[in-house]
């Protein structure tokens, strides 16, 4: 994700407001801390088979909520499992749902928000419904949609994708709005441009930037809000050791083995605020009016 | 650099297209009686229009083959709808626009996207006007790919580098983005992009006015070389008389959405009859000894009227140096005062003789 | 303004009727038979055939929203699953710790969350603000359950100065009530405090960026009194939208916060109605919450505009 | 505490005191099922407590004979003068929210345990399990033992002030016996209940049997409480949403999913006897009880140690060394309450059919591996290599047991195998990972296929999704789980050793295991039923209708200054008769 945001914006960087990404990584230490730590994180995910030295679901009775050790660098959790294995694997599995979360937000936020953004008919129905969806509170509609799909993965990442959406859509179609008074959308249209293309060509592109930037909000959102499903006991199921499940299982521990907890908390924690720097170096570069606000 | 000729765009591609040709029968634009009003509503639930706005409200004109026609205005005065009408991107409420004798307004969706191949269009922002995110090729190509007006990529790749040296830009720097040049070297594009499906007519709308004075001759040359070359008629659209002096065949001046003078280029700088296009003419920094400066500059009084309640009678009435009772109660007609000049004012002397203009509908 | 309080009221309906919808719809879309879910794995046919019945799903679609939609217009919520218990009682007793969390915790979060990114923005590029950006960014970043834990372990269990668990109503014992409340309102407040630090920062250092206040500190006047006397004054406005957020991230808090010092509230209703599958509970609690929310937008939006008569425009 | 070891002493006194139908008294089912038909939710709780609910439901049944005063170590009454003890609060911990009020309705503890304080039976068991008159105060048999009559105190009144009758006695235990399934059993004997005055009321037999005293003293299952009218016209299935009874103390206030507190009933008439586990004086010392709906393992331990909470049940192995560090709190370990862990197999569909197979799988366990990987250190379990739970009447020999269970035998394993052909095949094993206790041996018991010779398809899910499963057979193989009460006590009550009965479809090819059933209901005498058992359990390690690893102990918890609470037993925490030292 990191390296595709680091292309991305060196793409935004060159195509937008022609600033280079080095320079930009000079000047925005906040920024390069948090494409570091993602780069880091991602990394750790990638090659965890290879730096865990205990199998992530591999039990040990005998060794129970162990404190943190030369063998056990995290301790381990109350069967015994290590828990650094588990939070190496669980990056992982959060990482998996965050970036489904911000791919599939950004891909159907765009497409209807470009579509609603273009229609005047399609528009005004969809911002009814968009209101709607606004108006739950986004725990509590994510908590009752688990609830009747079902705890699984796919659904946790479906729940959130449902809810993060209209916000996304509501901003493309902002942009869109903008964008289609431009003169190059004219300049499109009358070269004889047909719609599809210059929704796909001129308007798509052009809303990146915002995306990007909403997308890496959605990416850190999304890991705390499966985090927070899991532990109210409806997210990913029990087994599959996301960081919301390492903690959520390891709270009942704190007061004897709080490294079961700890950890996986710090790498949440670690993430979500990485995804942020991330979004907020973003935002700084591509909103002028707030560059040099810092 | 303007002046370097490199070879003239040798595609035949565009095999069905008809060359422009000084058709003195027929006019390749003609628009007439244009209107162009804007609806204003109001209430949440149920809308009920309150008004229009007449952006454009009875404008006539035509423009023959290989003529450029200069159209002049204050900001608010509707030329920029006119020449979006042309286009099709503001759909007229009344009036025609015929183009080849095809009527654009009733043209359908494939109809319409055939006849825009033969207009081109270049705007006044040469940044605004270009996607960011496309490379220069892509904006200069995209008239061929909408079109499909070639058969393979490498075609295509030469067509394109080929508009670039048309407009005086190198070839190697299709792969470039927008914001990597320069504004004149931006216009260069708009430029290339309207020529590329080549057109016979180009709406000119503003296409030097944000670019610094010595750019601006630069592209004025370009697009005085390109309509030789190509045999190009051009509406060009402009805020002041000064631009298109050097350009146009014939120049309108418009105000409030209507045109309150025509007249051939000379006879409209050396005579102007309307009280507004003198006022224009005395504003514009025209270090031009042809013109006469007959008075001291006329400054008008405040600014152009709100077209949702425009006055009554003449529209200029208000800020008119020479306004009498009579002039808001009496709408002018665009009347003829000469063979070549025809304006919209009670007190032009002569205004009672004058014939009714109708040279909209065939020559201004 | 009665005009557009009107507007914005008439606005609301909609969107009430769409939330309505998909509340209604939550037992539909469920995989399978909501019945069976609620019955559990080991219902007979006669359990399930009853919870059909008690929750009207032998009847046809349109008859079971309207019935529905009656019966919550009129205030009757129907009965949980579990317990049998009407939802109307149910979320009534929960009420007082409820508002009295999201109350306490709204107002922790603004005298924290304002007056901290006032300060930061008007030091901007200072220590303070760095501190004030870095207490944000981790208020952000923490998972609220989290923090909630280590509060727990550190003040109720370790120092004991605070109850680990319950609620004390503020009628009971007055005492015992704020004591009771601190931990919940101390994780409300820091996590809603990062929110309103963010966007108070960044709206002020807008208006600080307005000529007039350029032109104020240039007048030569006070350096405090071009903030209170200008700054403030127009950053206010942004800041009623985000103490709208602030409601929206108070209405989630409040299920982490209390199911995790097991206070008695709506929140961790909902949070059991959820695990037990007790979709009337589930329902009516989306329904109502929602409504709450959409209630408190319709009134940050009258006072935006009430501050701001552009809006009204 | 140190009582661990005193404590297997007095499970072995207490053992030759076993009364007789004391087990018989128990469930049908194992219990976990009867639970999850009730409340499938409390399972997904309990994934934190690792340690399901359901299990910890039928504790309360009774099983053997265990001198109180031994196991929970108070300090004799006569210490304190009794108007010294009265007073104070009490909050007891519940680790998962109250689904009804109704016990006729749900055989759930977190209903129950509020009802040993309100409710009351006709008649309760004494320490030694010997039910004892309580609302009765008399009864008497026939002559030829077909006619109970009894007669109940006088000046009893209910909690909502209706006096009680004889027509009230017969109407709630018969609205017990409907539902409950023990209460059934006792029906098949009874040709009619009624009331014959005010006070009193027969019970007319079909053929003599003492099972109608068991049934009216009955804890486990449903409770055989005597309501009034006001609750037993609504019927058991849908549940009244009130409990009134006659106990010493009486409903305050019911906040559901937050607490139910209960304070003094000034009209409670305590019975003459002498106080003995249920039965006997009740006297309620506390002003006012609240038991509090806690379902976060980890604020129910906070809340314990900063003394917001007196009692909770189901410490985990882990917080055990904590707790009983931690001054002012008293940690027990409940070896006379245990449940039986093991791996039920699949007997009728896949290589399971074949008993030598059933008996490789047994013979190369290693149960205690299986045993520590759910419950920590060896002082919270015990490998049993009977039949029945260790502790109980006739769980305390290893007939049989030889060279099969815990034998860890790879090798003659393997050859049973080999020689029933069907090595290499694949064997489902069911894992629920959101119940680490059974998700734990699943790993073990994977390791242990593999090792004789067999491919596993571990299936890795949630609890809910496999108790679905395993009602299909050719849906899963292995399935851990346990039981405990009446069913590990038992032969007759255990489904899992009913032909075909259970999901695991126990097969009982030589029908030998019937047999033994038949017998042992027919038996009159204890001698002669242990020696059944005996017979039953060499069937069983031949057999092998599921592999038994052993069994689990409970653990409680409660502020040092508790005095008089028996968790001992099972039953929770009997609040009556139990008071807080003052200091």
């Amino acid at each position: 994700m990191a390296v595709e945001v680091a292309g991305r914006l060196r793409q935004v960087a060159a195509a937008g407001q022609g600033i280079g990404l080095w320079r930009l990584i000079r000047t925005r230490t906040t920024f390069a801390a948090g494409a570091a730590i993602l780069i880091l994180v991602s990394l750790m995910a990638i090659i965890a088979p290879v730096i865990q030295r205990h199998d992530p679901q591999g039990l040990s009775p005998v060794d129970r909520v162990e404190p943190p050790s030369a063998q056990h660098w995290f301790g381990t959790d109350h069967l015994g499992r290590d828990v650094y294995a588990r939070t190496v694997h669980g990056a992982r599995i959060s990482l998996r749902v965050a970036a489904s979360v911000a791919l599939i937000v950004s891909i159907v936020g765009v497409t209807i928000g470009v579509v609603v953004g273009y229609n005047r008919i399609a528009d005004n129905i969809a911002m009814r419904l968009l209101d709607g969806m606004m108006a739950f509170p986004t725990l509590i509609l994510a908590l009752a949609l688990v609830a009747t799909l079902g705890s699984s993965l796919n659904n946790v990442i479906m729940v959130i994708c449902i809810v993060d959406t209209p916000g996304m859509v509501r901003i493309v179609r902002g942009m869109v709005l903008s964008l289609r008074e431009r003169p190059y959308v004219d300049a499109a249209r009358a070269i004889g441009t047909p719609l599809p293309m210059i929704l796909l060509r001129e308007i798509a592109p052009n809303t990146i930037a915002p995306v990007l930037v909403q997308s890496s909000v959605y990416f850190g959102s999304a890991i705390l809000t499966e985090s927070a499903l899991s532990f109210l006991g409806v997210g990913t199921p029990p087994y599959i050791p996301s960081w919301g499940n390492i903690i959520g299982q390891g709270r009942a521990y704190i007061q004897v083995g709080f490294w079961i907890a700890f950890f996986p908390g710090v790498f949440l924690a670690l993430t979500v605020l990485a995804a942020n720097l991330v979004g907020d170096g973003l935002r700084d570069l591509l909103d002028p009016r707030l560059r040099g606000a810092r | 650099m303007i002046t370097q000729t490199s070879t003239p765009p040798t595609t035949q591609t565009g095999a069905s297209h008809t060359p422009a040709v000084l058709e003195q029968s027929r006019p390749l634009l003609e628009v007439r009686n244009l209107q162009v009003h804007f609806p204003v509503t109001r209430g949440f639930i149920l809308q009920r229009r309150i008004g229009s706005i007449k952006a454009v409200d009875g404008v006539n004109f035509s423009i023959n083959p290989g003529e450029t026609l200069g159209l002049v205005g204050e900001s608010g005065s509707g030329k920029t709808t006119t020449g979006r009408a042309i286009l099709q991107l503001t759909r007229p409420t009344g009036g025609e626009i015929l183009f080849d004798g095809h009527d654009l307004v009733n043209l359908n969706g494939s109809e319409l996207r055939k006849m825009r191949r033969s207009i081109g269009v270049v705007f006044q922002d040469p940044y605004g006007a270009l996607n960011p995110r496309a490379t220069a090729g892509q904006i200069v190509g995209a008239p061929l790919v909408v079109h499909k007006l070639h058969e393979s990529k490498a075609e295509y790749r030469k067509h394109v580098e080929s508009l670039f040296e048309t407009v005086g830009l190198n070839r190697s720097m299709t792969r470039r983005y927008p914001h990597e040049f320069s504004g004149g070297q931006r216009q260069r594009l708009g430029v290339a992009r309207a020529l590329a499906a080549r057109p016979r007519l180009v709406i000119l709308d503003e296409p030097v006015s944000s670019l610094d004075v010595s750019i601006q001759a630069q592209i004025i040359n370009l697009l005085q070389d390109l309509q030789a070359r190509f045999k190009l008629s051009y509406l060009f659209i402009a805020h002041d008389l000064s631009v298109v002096r050097h350009i146009s065949n014939r120049v309108a001046v418009m105000y409030l959405g209507k045109i309150v003078e025509t007249a051939d280029r000379n006879e409209l700088y050396r005579n102007p009859l309307h009280p507004y296009t003198k006022a224009l003419l005395s504003a514009a920094p025209v270090p031009d000894p042809i013109v006469e400066r007959k008075s001291a500059r006329i400054v008008l009084k405040g600014d152009i009227p709100s077209p949702l309640n425009p006055p009554s009678g003449c529209v200029f009435h208000t800020r008119c140096p020479i306004a009498v009772p009579e002039c808001s109660q009496t709408v002018p007609e665009l009347r003829q005062f000469g063979p070549l000049h025809a304006a919209a004012c009670i007190r032009v002397p002569g205004y009672g003789d004058a014939r009714p203009d109708s040279s909209g509908e065939k020559h201004v | 303004m009665t005009g557009y309080i009107i507007k914005r009221v008439l606005a609301a309906i909609p969107i009430l009727v769409f939330v309505g919808l998909v509340t209604f719809s939550l037992v539909h879309i469920a995989p399978g038979d909501a019945a069976n879910i609620m019955a559990g794995d080991y219902a007979g046919p006669d359990d399930v055939k009853k919870i059909r019945a008690e929750l009207g799903l032998d009847k046809p679609l349109g008859r079971q929203f309207i019935d529905w939609v009656k019966r919550t217009a009129t205030g009757d919520l129907g009965r949980s699953i579990f317990s049998g218990q009407s939802v109307g009682k149910l979320v009534k007793q929960r009420l007082n710790p409820t508002l009295s969390l999201t109350v306490g915790g709204g107002l922790l979060a603004v005298l924290i969350g304002i007056p901290l990114g006032v300060v930061a923005a008007w030091k901007s590029n200072t220590i303070v603000d760095r501190v004030a950006q870095v207490f944000a960014a981790l208020g952000l970043a923490i998972p609220g359950f989290w923090l909630g834990f280590i509060l727990l372990w550190a003040f109720a269990v370790n120092w004991r100065i605070f109850p680990a668990i319950g609620f004390v109503s503020i009628f009971d014992d007055v005492g015992g009530f704020f004591r009771s409340i601190a931990l919940p309102c101390l994780l409300l407040g820091v996590t809603g405090s990062a929110v309103l630090v963010r966007m108070t920062r960044a709206s002020l250092l807008e208006v600080f960026r307005e000529d007039y206040i350029r032109t104020a500190r240039a007048k030569g006047l006070g350096e405090r009194a071009v903030l209170f006397r200008h700054g403030l004054r127009a950053g206010a406005i942004p800041i009623i939208t985000v103490v709208g957020f602030l409601a929206a991230g108070l209405l989630t808090g409040v299920v982490v916060t209390e199911t995790v010092f097991t206070i008695p509230g709506v929140g961790r209703l909902v949070a059991e109605a959820v695990q037990q599958r007790d979709f009337p509970i589930v329902q009516s609690l989306l329904m109502l919450l929602a409504s709450v929310y959409v209630l408190v937008n319709l009134l940050v939006d009258i006072a935006y505009a009430y501050v701001d008569p552009r809006v009204r425009l | 505490m140190g009582m661990s070891g005193s404590w297997k002493v007095t499970i072995v006194g207490g053992l030759a005191a076993v009364a007789l139908l004391a087990a018989a008294c128990g469930g049908e089912k194992i219990v976990e099922r009867t639970v999850v038909v009730e409340k499938p939710v409390e399972v997904v709780k309990e994934k934190i407590v690792e340690k399901p609910v359901e299990v910890i439901k039928e504790k309360i049944v009774e099983k053997t004979v265990v001198v109180v005063q031994t196991a929970t170590a108070v300090p004799t009454p006569a210490a304190a003068p009794e108007s010294a003890k009265m007073g104070g609060k009490l909050s007891v911990a519940l680790a998962a929210g109250i689904s009804t009020l109704d016990v006729g309705r749900t055989t759930g503890t977190t209903a129950s345990t509020p009802s040993y304080a309100v409710q009351e039976f006709l008649l309760a068991y004494d320490e030694n399990l010997i039910a004892q008159p309580l609302l009765v105060d008399t009864w008497s048999l026939s002559q030829d033992s077909k006619k109970w009559s009894f007669k109940l105190r006088e000046g009893i009144k209910f909690h909502d002030g209706t006096p009680l009758t004889a027509e009230h006695a017969v109407k709630s235990w018969l609205r017990w016996a409907d539902r409950d399934n023990f209460g059934n059993t006792i029906l098949t004997f009874v040709d009619k209940v009624n009331a014959t005055g005010e006070l009193t009321f027969d019970v007319n037999m079909l053929e003599p049997s003492a099972l109608v005293l068991e049934g009216m003293a009955r804890i486990g299952g449903y409770y055989p409480v005597i309501i009034p009218p006001k609750m037993y016209n609504i019927p058991a299935a849908t549940g009244a949403d009130v409990m009134i009874g006659t106990g010493p103390y009486k409903v305050k206030q019911y906040l559901p999913g937050d607490r139910l507190t209960v304070d003094r009933y000034d009209g409670y008439k305590p019975s003459s006897l002498k106080a003995s586990f249920m039965s006997g004086k009740k006297v309620a010392y506390f002003d006012e009880v609240a038991y509090v709906i806690v379902p976060d393992q980890n604020s129910r331990i906070a809340a314990l140690k900063t003394g917001q909470i007196d009692i909770l049940d189901t410490v985990p192995g882990d917080f055990y060394k904590d707790l009983s560090k931690t001054a002012g709190v008293t940690v027990q370990i409940i070896t006379n309450n245990s449940n039986r862990q093991g791996a039920w197999i699949d007997n009728v569909d896949g290589i399971f059919k074949d008993k030598r197979v059933r008996q490789a799988f047994a013979m190369a366990y290693p149960v205690e591996d299986a045993l520590r990987a759910s419950f920590g250190d060896s002082q919270f379990w015990t490998a049993c290599p009977s039949m029945m739970l260790c502790g109980t009447k006739w769980g305390n020999f290893a007939d049989g047991s030889q060279g099969i269970y815990n034998a860890r035998d790879v090798a003659k394993a393997k050859q049973l195998v080999k020689a029933a052909g069907v090595e290499g095949a694949t064997v489902i094993v069911l894992s629920p990972e959101d119940l680490p206790i059974y998700a734990n041996p699943a790993l073990i018991s994977r390791k242990v296929l593999e090792s004789i010779g067999f491919k596993v398809d571990f299936k890795a899910t949630d609890w809910a999704t496999q108790t679905n499963w395993r009602e299909k057979p050719e849906l899963w193989d292995v399935f851990h789980t346990a039981g405990g009460g009446a069913w590990g006590a038992n032969p007759l009550l255990n489904s899992s050793l009913a032909k075909n009965k259970y999901w695991n479809k126990y097969q009982d090819e030589t029908g030998r295991m019937t047999a033994g059933m038949d017998k042992l209901a027919r038996a009159t005498s204890a001698e002669q039923q242990l020696a059944i058992v005996k017979e039953m359990q060499l069937v069983f390690w031949e057999d092998i209708p599921y592999v038994s690893f052993g069994d689990s102990f409970n653990t409680a918890a409660l502020r040092s200054d508790v005095a008089n609470s028996r968790t001992s037993y099972g039953m929770p925490f009997n609040v009556f008769n139990s008071w807080r030292e003052k200091k």
